[in-house]
């Protein structure tokens, strides 16, 4: 019942197929890039990508071609522009078609509140009067039985993995973290697999103010990746490096650079 | 001292914002003009980002808005789904800061899509993000954006964020809590609904700029108030406070 | 807009009014009994009360008159038994008669969240096949947009005041409190008005570990009550008197010997 | 060593406990009995409190469910609605532990009101607390209750917690995802549902009780299984450590 401690490669395997719905979380802070990139090296295809804030991540995954869909609430490179790998996917279709279901971050916050609550759905105001609903099939007007207010219902996110980057574990698998939280404990709880890299394994969680604990039982592998969130941080051990969001703004711009920087990955 | 049009956009936002006001800021032109208002006439302002910081009290300018500086100086730290719904939804922020790719002339807001056909747009943009329950759910919303015939257009291509809907009363059919969009602050000047049939109308020129001017970044024919003002220049304090945190001459 | 701080006995004259919805939280810990027992000073009088645990605070108001209502899901003793004087006002409508809303843990927490969410309802799966939903008003079905699967609604609780006890508060009202939290956070959004007792005013709020902090600028009032939990207890100030929970037993048993104690309170 | 019918009860429901198991504890007799467990036979054992705390490990018999002890030594503690929609609803729980005010053939619990008249009760009991929720939704769910007449009723006057409701198939009918009642442990012996018709049946005894007896603490005609066992006296390391809880050499 406790979270096995694997290697990456390792945990990779063993939770993430093709064709699966997967979540890597972590908002600004403690993204679990290298987990996504372990993706990308495993070759996996067809995946239905799920992320408030698609970034550089999502990119690399995208223009490597191991997403058939997106559910998404907001895709950009923080504080730099345009997501170029994304844009091609969506208007040409390269390096394969994307489908996306778009949403609001409210709206994904608790879509992964349900589904960490074992609900099919949420409910919040939200969306009314854009043109998302028009747009996205998972909105749904809701009327309260108490006051017949109408609001809206959006189903519940279940991936059949969900990964996140954090600080520390224990040896049982008991992982902590601090800093902005973000949906961290509602993807892992909502997931019906997960995998937690984190910066290091110790041998007692010392607490911490602000810090969340999910117990390994409720995780089901836990990898360590020292700077496993780079170029995204993790708070008491790396900054983020803000040189390397701008530089991914060249890198993605062409296919071709692109293509260079995924051969590296791979090799 | 000399400022540039980006600068005299950033005060004047800056200017709108009270000491006792909570402030949901978004990364770019918006978190520049609250932390700029933060170190000169209201210190006291309370800095709420959607990662989840209430009452940052950040020592440079956060370079994202999951800055680790934010989580470090503020009051609390909440989770992405407790702000979204403990903390905006029920109308406790009262001001929003938005920007956009294209606004019209109701102060609808779009950040999703270029071109009529979402499925094959012109350019896809970020998307919605905190936008469009920020714009529903504050008590006002500011929105700070470059003036350009591209950007302010006669109909968005996409509403992802309501302002005024098509005109008068089409909020309170919504079901919108807050008064939406009450300021339009660019690089030009300021425009403000008009309290009758809320269509955006230019009330207020930067130094320097011309009512024409503004006109003419407008792609629907813009409203002139009758009786205009200019902003006040922005002070030797203003700049230097703003040049120290953006660490430049021009903010950008 | 910076909460008020003021005498205990201020800030309930100011927020509290006869016929008022009062909700006074704490679970099990940091229990507000002082601001209870100055509610009871105070003569107020036809209150709704609610809370999810009423035990020897509530029956302490109830056997002092000032209840009309209660909103409920578990009356009791914790630990020792029964409280009288909520059984002699249900079974033999002593002081006055109590009227009783029911609900279950999970309905009555549900109903802060959404109180807190700005929400008229809140989803969960409870009270299906019970007969509490036939004897309580404020259950309904409501049904998922998305599957059709039937779960159970309930209203947002609003209390027109909300009463908790905290750690500590700084001299702007920002208030800490850390240990069991309970249903603090949520009782305090979702009430109109709001009162924290505290142990103590600091300078600063240094961070402790799980603690949880709440802006002034989301609270009415806060009262420095040392001891104010009592006899519940305030983790890191005090401990919790089981003793008295059990004294409390003989004391409300009978009516004369709570009368002797109300007199006390009174005096 | 000697031991009184309680610390049989309470034995024989701490070993019901597995250590890989995470159990949801009520205080009282659950409480001592889970506790027991994590010192005997079941050191791993993740113990639940209603009262947020996840993996408490006490030093000594927590007199509340809301305890000091339980916050200082949990894993991680969290909010009561956070305890009900993300720990308890969504079914991470393996097992729950109830006790009882009255219990019905079908193992329907009544823990609100005494008599026929909700409005007008003979006795007002405590009410549902988290109880409803948990037999819904633990994986499965031990009552632990000392049995008599009084309390094993044909019909609860109040179903507060839904067992095995009229039969088979109404648990699934009613959406409930728990297996209900698994085991009811009494001070007398142990009933189980019957696999085909959900009906309470004793199939077990602790030494020194019969089955006659059983069936006299009983207010419908109980069932007996075909094949009846004895319940394994307390071993002396058991009543040592049980009595080392509870501080005395009986539980109440």
């Amino acid at each position: 019942m406790t979270a096995r401690i694997v290697p990456l490669a390792e945990a990779v395997a063993e939770l993430v197929h093709d064709g699966d719905t997967v979540a890597l979380e972590g908002f600004t802070h403690l993204i679990p890039v290298a987990a996504g990139q372990e993706i990308i090296r495993q070759g996996l295809r067809g995946l239905t990508l799920v992320r408030m804030t698609p970034d550089i991540v999502y990119d690399q995954l995208i223009g490597a071609g191991c997403a058939a869909r997106l559910v998404f609430s907001w895709a950009g490179n923080p504080g730099v522009g345009s997501l170029h790998r994304f844009r091609d996917a969506v208007q040409n279709s390269w390096p394969a078609p994307l489908e996306i279901e778009e949403h609001s971050h409210a709206g994904m916050a608790n879509r992964y509140v349900a589904g960490a609550s074992g609900l099919p759905f949420a409910v919040l105001r939200g969306y009314l009067g854009t043109d998302l609903s028009e747009h996205t099939a998972t909105i749904a007007p809701i009327r309260c039985p108490f006051t017949g207010e109408t609001l809206t219902a959006v189903p519940a996110l279940n991936p059949d993995v969900g990964i996140v980057h954090a600080q520390r574990a224990d040896r049982h698998g008991n992982v902590q973290y601090w800093g902005i939280t973000g949906v961290h404990k509602e993807v892992v709880l909502a997931s019906a697999r997960s995998l937690v890299t984190v910066e290091e394994l110790v041998d007692e969680l010392t607490p911490v103010p602000g810090a969340v604990v999910l117990p390994g039982w409720a995780l089901t592998r836990v990898s360590v990746v020292p700077g496993g969130a780079h170029p995204s941080y993790a708070m008491g051990y790396s900054d983020r490096d803000n040189d390397y969001y701008q530089a991914w703004d060249a890198i993605s711009r062409d296919r071709q650079s692109f293509q260079e920087w995924l051969a590296g990955v791979k090799a | 001292m000399t400022w540039s049009a980006d600068e005299m956009m950033t005060v004047a936002a800056a200017r709108v914002l009270r000491g006792d006001s909570r402030c949901f800021v978004g990364i770019g032109l918006p978190s520049t003009a609250a932390n700029l208002a933060r170190r000169t006439h209201a210190p006291d302002l309370v800095l709420v980002y959607e990662s989840g910081t209430i009452g940052a009290k950040p020592d440079r300018l956060p370079l994202s808005i999951g800055d680790g500086v934010l989580a470090e100086t503020a009051d609390a730290v909440v989770s992405v789904p407790e702000m979204f719904n403990y903390w905006l939804q029920p109308g406790r922020i009262g001001i929003g800061f938005l920007g956009a790719a294209q606004i019209d002339r109701y102060a609808n807001i779009n950040t999703t899509v270029i071109g009529d056909d979402y499925a094959g747009p012109r350019v896809r943009l970020p998307g919605a993000g905190g936008a469009p329950e920020i714009a529903a759910s504050c008590g006002e919303v500011i929105v700070v954006v470059r003036q350009s015939a591209r950007t302010f257009v006669d109909r968005v291509d996409f509403v992802t964020s309501v302002g005024h809907g098509k005109g008068p009363g089409d909020r309170e059919r919504l079901g919108l809590r807050g008064r939406g969009p009450v300021l339009v602050i660019t690089d030009l000047g300021v425009l403000e609904p008009d309290p009758d049939d809320r269509e955006l109308t230019l009330t207020r020129v930067h130094p320097g700029v011309t009512a024409e001017q503004a006109v003419a970044a407008t792609g629907w024919p813009l409203r002139v108030a009758a009786t205009m003002t200019t902003t006040e220049p922005p002070s030797e304090a203003e700049l230097t406070a703003l040049r120290a945190l953006t660490g430049s001459q021009e903010t950008t």
